[in-house]
């Protein structure tokens, strides 16, 4: 699975993207989120602020119940500023 | 129908004078640019950076544009977002929309900032005396947002 | 603040460029501009002559100008209309609102093009493949300025 | 006074302005209407389509109870296509 940050959540991570291999029970953005925290911890205290991080699935935005596969491109990123 | 997400800096006057021509079917024309402010919430703005999904954003605004197409009767559209870095003054973006009549114009263009503003993924970042910042989201561009649900 | 009435053609992209330049405190400029259609309520159109009163025209658009900025925290407004025959195409008007922040930008232009078109003494007359005919006043542009009132 | 008259009230009056003077009892934008019908009866015609004529009166909009004067530019019109 190719996850990828933006925005001050890569600034979090330390990194832009990455190949990662969660275990057969994450299989929703929400256990995905919680499992990548372990990973950053700074990234799961943005987590634990209500509404700061979105997730996108294969370039389409999708809620916390969305399920997630190996074969997915995942982005997490705060709430967009552009224009 | 044109979308263009590039690095390179525009002319928005140039953009528009061409897409203003060629169609004498075309009655109105709304425009909207979104430019670098040197100032934000009281702070100096040195320069800003504008971070993007690369594909998503051309996907986004590709939706928010047919999406104006299926609610009014459009001639013409065109959108142009700019990422990278650049310095007050600098256009952001360009959105346009033709129509035969001015409403269907003014309202398309409306819609293409407000929806481009909530769901185009692009992230800014500002230099300033301060260092640097992410800007957060506005509550009022959700609310411009809504107006179209 | 400027109000332009002219008999001369003008580039709108040129004008808007220029409006955008100069004043990195503008975050937003919205534009409208009126082109001569080749059609009208069916009829194919040749060409179209405006009429208007010298000298009424421009104490008019100066006042909707005014008015504009009375409502709107504006940087700039900008208003041009040609008067005199032009062909399917040409642009006829230009107005444009610059403002710190788009809400403003989008309401002032929009509040710009609905008050003139029914308040600047202008009168169109359209020659098309069965003579002249004086264009009728619509009820619709009556509608769009009563969302002002 | 000087009336002028615009698009194709101009066209049925004739003339594009005039300088007249009317009688003494002719005080409103009404009785100038009539009195002006009485010289251009195509003008009387426009007059008869309500909402038809607009006035204005040292290039302000009036209504057809304003006062007009000797000194006044008036002008008769159709309602405005600008835009």
């Amino acid at each position: 699975m190719k996850i990828r940050y933006f925005a001050w959540l890569r600034q979090r991570t330390g990194c832009s993207q990455e190949e990662v291999d969660p275990p057969p029970d994450v299989t929703t953005v929400a256990a995905l989120m919680e499992w990548v925290g372990r990973r950053h911890p700074r990234f799961a205290e943005a987590c634990a602020a209500k509404g700061v991080v979105r997730c996108a699935i294969n370039q389409e935005y999708v809620e916390r119940d969305a399920t997630v596969a190996a074969s997915d491109e995942v982005a997490f990123f705060p709430p967009v500023t552009g224009g | 129908m044109t979308v263009r997400v590039q690095e390179a800096p525009f002319d928005p006057g140039a953009e528009i004078s061409a897409f203003c021509s060629g169609d004498p079917g075309i009655g109105g024309v709304s425009t909207f640019i979104g430019l670098v402010r040197d100032m934000h919430e009281g702070a100096r703005v040195d320069a800003m950076t504008l971070e993007h999904y690369p594909g998503m954003t051309e996907r986004k605004l590709e939706e928010i544009e047919a999406e104006a197409r299926r609610r009014w009767p459009l001639d013409r559209t065109l959108v142009i977002h700019r990422f990278g870095r650049m310095l007050p003054g600098e256009p952001i973006v360009l959105v346009a929309a033709a129509s035969a009549h001015r409403g269907a114009a003014i309202d398309a263009c409306t819609f293409l900032i407000d929806w481009l503003k909530t769901s185009a993924p692009f992230w800014k970042h500002e230099e300033g005396p301060d260092g640097g910042r992410w800007v957060d989201a506005r509550e009022s561009d959700e609310q411009a947002r809504r107006r179209w649900l």
